[in-house]
């Protein structure tokens, strides 16, 4: 019979969910398998549900991105125990049996900081995390820390606001952002936003202020964002090419269904508990205006989409 | 000049309650059939009702709370700090559960006498007292472990939330069937012969038997049902899950309460009429207090079965709960101008709107669509409460 | 008689709202088996006066004397508890909940395990509607479905099924046709019969002469006076309660009898 | 029996929203202070302004829809479904900005008249119906560009929302001010010589003077302060900026109604008594349905506004909004009984919880406090108007 | 005289809420300058009958014919347009405006930009508050403030300012000390001769017999009989409300004079 293979989501607030959605629907219906799903709109306790209904409904792979890393462990246990595979996709579910896919949150973390103290080494920092009730808003500060910790000790970076945004939402982060500037006096060099809706959030604001050509980062490589950084506002997006991320998930989990070992899995145990688990991790691209060929070359976005309103000697040379 | 009471009425049968009940049937049935004989499986029944338990237990005691022509919008951020306040307790604090508990519930107390206090002795609306609980205490759960997940690990507690050996197992769920049904009979024929002691007029045997059979053979087939779900890893049956042995309890209690009760009768004549039952005597503003205590106990439990079934507290648990305790309280007929609304109708309430969540589920309906049919068949319940009423002539 | 203290002795009772003097110094008493009718016009302060010795307002300063003895009423129960019992003008029920809740509600029968003994009370309450109103049956819908006249009966028996020893009726038969306003002059009467006390609100001149023994007229919270019915005529009452014009050279009743 | 209204009363000015005003200048020295000097700068007063202009404006009609006896729990949602749509309809569908907004109002339109019809026809509770309308129009507003993040680059657009080139400039702030003074005066003027045209009595001039000076100081103050802010890389001052110059006129005009048309007075009269609005002849339905279409319009406003200071139309915009929304308005003396509030009320409450949360992140209090805080806030302020209610024998 | 069709002519008017026949099937009619009370039982329907006079309840079936013409009235602006104006039991006053805005309340006037004439507004006001009592200044506080007599006079004034054809009464002075209740009774002498008609709904047995020209007796929704007040004695009419037995050889009076 169809492999059924269930697909639980944390919640699509973010835009860049449902292209990973397309990509693992594709792949499944290449593999010959079938495709359900449940969204938990952000709600730990509701994704609980979720996976039991996508288990009833007859799946017999899961895919999860969780919301929270703890609170999924039971519904993954459950299934483990029900030998239903689990691929654990995107952030991490440390329990011992699941297939662990992903790019790296604490990495992300890290390329955005990367990307931002390239051109500025040195000054006055602003941290935009993410969501207070969103775990993975920590591991990313976590990676951002990484990077500037040295810079920070030795007095050269100064981090002047460290905020985290309500449900991610960018016209928080453009209301902590305006604060943030006026306690600085403007005087602000860089900003690390945790995704690229708290990005636009921040750019909205350093334009409003007339601050234009500092650093900014963000990650997902939303549409607006990609266009930000054609336009010279946002400097950098982890992009996350969710189409490989959900085409090789895909595939692990309907070899997994079958008994098979998934692709190029590795073990691993670099996770809070030293869990060994079989993963395999892809790598984030971070985009900046010089790459940007990139996610048009990959057939992301089209280069009409992401030059939007660009023109003039400024351009990238994507847009040209 | 009303019409004279038949045997319909007599009976006690709420005819609205029953419509809802038919309504849970139907669409129950249409969505066995659209998700290919999915929806009525007994793995599926056992997650609805594990997955409703939360809102259910919270739910019942809101029915009183609006019944009193209160309301509270705290109780999702309250439930998330208390929650988040047990988990860290046993977590990183290192306390057993039994005392994380206990300490959980003296929090809860403590908010229940404040936001109670305010609203019973001072006269601020519940609305605004609890609209800024609303924030307050979402802003209180972030801060009792800095915002980090506090997983919960005791085996025993994490029973309390269901999962994989939170069933009571086949031989426990068959006797506690019995049992209610035992009960239920005997309850019965106790009524009957008290009415025939005090002179009063009693109802053919036929139909008491009949009113107590239906209720005993749904308790049955719940049973059963549970009784066949096996995971498959495990050689018993699930049986009925504790969540939804805890919600039974609770509905039962406060059904109790309702109708056997002083203090179920005063919350009542409150919402009727506020000025006559300060005049008769009643002492509104201590039961008030207690109502917003025993809320806050059901807002313990329900934070309990949360992170025992989570497996861990976070800050965002219980995030816009209020919202769907207040809907599933409103759909079950709880009138929010007070006075009227029961228990068993906010049962019927969590039950349809989690169920029509599942199905939608099953049948791969987007997140957008669900939450857009969601809210409609809320309105599409009430619209249909209020023509009920506008035709019975109750208002 | 006078030797016997009076059932109800309020002294110089006083109840400001925000500012407004709703009563000022008021001095009344009742003695058993007395109808004092208490009159003035809207506004003057009876209703406020009663809801005070019925419990449901605080009294800001003045003594109430229950017996001869110094009570202090602070809630309805207390006042209940001296065997005071009020119908109010709005009658007080809870419109969703039925007559025998009504009747008992907030001094429910309880069985020995503490739950409500509804059967009971439904007895005891058949019994009590019956004597008001032979045909009053469907005493098991809310009251909101039932008519002025049933609602009434359910307030009056209140007062009634808890052996009242002071009564408080506040305008009982402003809303009441004409066989209704009989039935409550002739219960007036069996419970002055009784023995009762009874202080009776009212604007309709009729009733204070037909059933008052003494009437007490009030105007912008104070105390006018206090007369045995028999002594005044119905216009030197209308000049009372209108102008605050005591009548010549009649004596003040400070007693019945 | 009422003590004889003095000057004060007949002066007319409500000594609550005095003392709130008062409030707020406390609380704005004490951030000043604390803040090292931060608080009162024309920078941070220019954000602030901006921050709470969106809240501020939907508040203004809140005030409204509670005076009546509704309440609307959907704001947040309707704004983020309008919102998005606006700018999906630029964005992606390529319509010029004009003609997208008209789409939005009209979208809001056809909304409120759904939600408004339910409460104003059927008579189904408003709380009800916006509690399912605050979870389908969220589905809504995902549904309209698949969650997607739409851009919005027109530049004149963009101004709407305030931002780089969204103030005025000082010569039209100027101007603006002084025209305001002059129709504050000319207004007083005007109302004096009508009184004694009608041989009502008048207050003494120098007092009439007074009360006309002190708003036309701060309308001057307020530009002044405007034109002192000055983005660094430009050579001409902000000046008013233009989210707040709407909020402005939209207070204005809401006052207007309020005062001085019949829509306002019904709108009070229903929630005074609204069996009596409808005996004496009031078209309740009718004026319900306007107030929920002039909700509509003022929520299109807001959506435009959000989405062109965030130069983006973002699925999650206006999440929660609903809760602000209601607490500016109750903070400003709104009672939730219905019949009584003040849009200038609704001014200040939007203001003082702006600058609570502004102020708070200027002294880096962290999110988890800053939550608790406004919650507590929100209450106390209520208890303050409870008390004070109590106090002057209003119930 | 009876060449002339009367003011209002009801004919077979029903009404029933969910089952109850509140009104079923009664015709009733009105000459100018006459006043007709009309009694019953609690629950009668008399309320229920003018409330739909008044354009508050629509009719079920029947028609109402206003001096002749045969009318539609919907909405209580519908009657006001066809000069009914009504005096409800309960008032219908707005408790947060003041009195002058209830005064107008639904008719306000306008001045050429469509905006409140509240200068034009408050002058009327003083004027005809003046004429009921002269002592009612503070006419700009919300009518919560005031005293059940100024309530009552704003309730009153708000039918006489409009020039009412018709006036509807409802227990006007249920509530009302006797000062206020002789002004009443005063005020429908007055507007009697002015050529009003008036249906008069009373309790009271001698504002009856004081005031009224005939008298309409209903009970349990049902008609017993319009007869001319010097016709009967009161013991008659008692016997229709209370049993609705037609007196003896009584004619029936389908007019006045
Ligand atoms: N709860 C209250 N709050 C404020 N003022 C009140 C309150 N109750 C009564 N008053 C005021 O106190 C005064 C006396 O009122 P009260 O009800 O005692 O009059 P009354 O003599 O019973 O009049 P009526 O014949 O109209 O019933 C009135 O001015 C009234 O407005
Ligand atoms: N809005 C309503 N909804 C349902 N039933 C109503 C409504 N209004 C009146 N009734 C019923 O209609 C009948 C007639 O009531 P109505 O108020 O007309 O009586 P009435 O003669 O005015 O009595 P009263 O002397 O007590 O004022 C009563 O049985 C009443 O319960
Ligand atoms: O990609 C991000 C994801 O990692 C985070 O958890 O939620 C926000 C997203 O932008
Ligand atoms: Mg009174
Ligand atoms: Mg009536």
């Amino acid at each position: 019979a169809q492999t059924v293979v269930g697909v639980s989501w944390s919640n699509f607030q973010e835009e860049r969910w449902k292209t990973d959605e397309a990509a693992i629907k594709a792949q499944l219906e290449k593999l010959g398998a079938k495709y359900i799903s449940a969204d938990a709109g952000g709600s730990p306790e509701k994704q609980l549900g979720d996976i039991e209904g996508l288990m009833s409904k007859g799946a017999k792979a899961l895919i999860v991105l969780a919301m929270d890393k703890d609170a999924i462990l039971p519904a993954v246990n459950k299934a483990l125990k029900q030998k239903v595979p689990v691929v654990a996709y995107d952030r991490l579910i440390e329990t011992p049996g699941v297939f662990y896919i992903t790019f790296d949150n604490t990495e992300v973390g890290r390329m955005q900081a990367r990307a931002v103290y390239k051109l500025q080494p040195k000054g006055n920092y602003v941290m935009i995390k993410g969501s207070p009730t969103d775990p993975n808003a920590n591991f990313l500060r976590a990676g951002q820390q990484e990077v500037i910790a040295d810079a920070v000790k030795k007095g050269d970076i100064k981090i002047v606001g460290d905020e985290f945004t309500d449900g991610w939402k960018p016209e928080v982060a453009q209301k902590n952002m305006e604060q943030i500037l006026t306690k600085a006096g403007n005087k602000v060099d860089a900003v690390v936003a945790s995704n690229d809706g708290t990005a636009g959030g921040a750019v909205a604001a350093l334009t409003a202020k007339g601050i234009r050509g500092i650093p900014v980062s963000g990650q997902d490589a939303d549409f607006a964002a990609l266009n930000r950084i054609a336009l010279g506002t946002q400097t950098v997006s982890v992009w996350k090419d969710s189409r490989e991320l959900g085409r090789e998930a895909a595939s692990a989990a309907v070899a997994l269904a079958a008994g098979k070992p998934a692709d190029k899995a590795a073990d691993w145990s670099g996770g809070e508990k030293k869990v060994a688990i079989s993963s395999r991790f892809l790598t984030p691209v971070p985009i900046t205006r010089d790459n940007l060929d990139v996610v048009v070359k990959a057939g992301w976005i089209k280069k009409d989409e992401l030059c939007k309103g660009v023109s003039g000697d400024k351009a990238p040379p994507a847009c040209k | 000049m009303s019409a004279s009471p038949g045997l319909w009425r007599r009976s006690g049968v709420d005819l609205r309650l029953l419509l809802m009940s038919v309504l849970l049937v139907v669409m129950a049935i249409v969505f066995h059939v659209l998700s290919g004989g999915v929806f009525l499986s007994p793995e599926n029944l056992y997650n609805i009702a594990q997955q409703t338990a939360v809102v259910g237990i919270v739910s019942t005691v809101m029915v009183l709370i609006i019944v009193a022509r209160h309301i509270d919008l705290s109780v999702g951020s309250v439930m998330g700090f208390v929650g988040v306040l047990v988990a860290y307790l046993q977590y990183s604090a290192g306390w057993s559960w039994p005392a994380a508990s206990l300490a959980g519930l003296a929090v809860a107390l403590l908010v229940s006498l404040y936001q109670g206090g305010l609203t019973a002795v001072l006269g601020v609306p519940s609305f605004v007292v609890t609209l800024g609980g609303l924030m307050s205490f979402r802003g209180a759960a972030f801060l009792v472990a800095d915002g980090k997940t506090q997983p919960v690990n005791d085996e025993f507690f994490q029973r309390l939330g269901g999962g994989y050996d939170g069933g009571i197992g086949t031989t426990a769920s068959w006797a506690l069937a019995a049992l209610v049904a035992v009960v239920i009979f005997a309850r019965m024929l106790q009524k009957r012969s008290a009415r025939q002691r005090h002179g009063m007029p009693v109802e053919p045997l036929w139909l008491d038997l009949l009113l107590a059979a239906v209720p005993a053979a749904v308790v049955f087939a719940f049973a059963a049902t549970m009784n066949n779900y096996q995971i498959s890893s495990k050689t018993e049956a699930q049986g009925i899950p504790i969540p939804v042995l805890i919600w039974a309890v609770v509905s039962v209690v406060l059904s109790f309460i309702v109708h056997r009760t002083r203090f179920g009768r005063y919350v009542f004549a409150m919402g009727g009429n506020p000025d006559a039952a300060a005049l008769v005597g009643i002492p509104v503003k201590r039961v008030t207090l207690m109502l917003f205590a025993l809320l806050a106990v059901l807002v313990t439990i329900a934070a309990i079965v949360s992170i025992a079934r989570l497996n861990a507290g976070t800050n965002s648990l219980g995030t816009g709960m209020e919202l769907y305790v207040i809907a599933a309280a409103v759909i079950g007929g709880t009138a929010l101008a007070g006075g009227s609304g029961s228990i068993f109708g906010s049962v019927l309430g969590a039950l349809i709107m989690q169920s029509l969540d599942s199905g939608m589920l099953l049948l791969d309906v987007p997140i957008g669509k669900r939450m857009v049919i969601i809210g409609q068949v809320l309105i599409v319940a009430v619209v249909f409460d209020v023509l009920y009423r506008k035709k019975f002539g109750e208002n | 008689m006078s030797a016997n203290p009076p059932l109800v002795e309020l002294r110089e009772i006083r109840k400001a709202f925000g500012g407004v003097k709703a009563v000022d110094g008021v001095s009344v008493n009742l003695y058993p088996g007395e109808v004092v009718a208490l009159l003035g016009h809207n506004g003057a302060g009876k209703s406020t006066l009663m809801k005070m010795l019925a419990g449901a307002y605080p009294i800001d300063s003045g003594d109430t004397l229950i017996a001869g003895e110094k009570v202090n009423i602070r809630t309805p129960s207390e006042a209940q508890a001296q065997g005071i019992e009020t119908i109010y003008q709005t009658l007080a029920l809870a419109d969703n909940l039925d007559s025998v809740a009504n009747l008992f509600l907030g001094r429910e029968k309880l069985t020995p395990w503490r739950t409500l003994d509804d059967h009971f009370m439904e007895g005891q309450a058949r019994k009590v509607f019956h004597r008001l109103n032979k045909n009053f049956t469907n005493i098991r819908v809310p009251v909101r479905r039932l008519s002025g006249g049933q609602r009434q009966v359910v307030a009056i028996s209140r007062a009634l099924y808890f052996n009242a020893r002071i009564l408080i009726m506040d305008e009982p038969c402003a809303a009441l046709g004409p066989e209704e306003t009989a039935m409550v002059g002739a219960l007036v009467k069996q419970l002055k019969a009784d023995g009762v006390g009874i202080f009776l609100i009212t604007h309709d001149m009729p009733d204070v002469f037909g059933l008052s023994d003494r009437l007490a007229v009030m105007k912008n919270g104070r105390l006018v006076g206090t007369y045995r019915t028999a002594d005044v005529t119905e216009d030197e009452v209308l000049g009372m309660i209108i102008a605050g014009k005591r009548p010549d050279g009649k004596p003040q009743a400070e007693h019945a009898g």
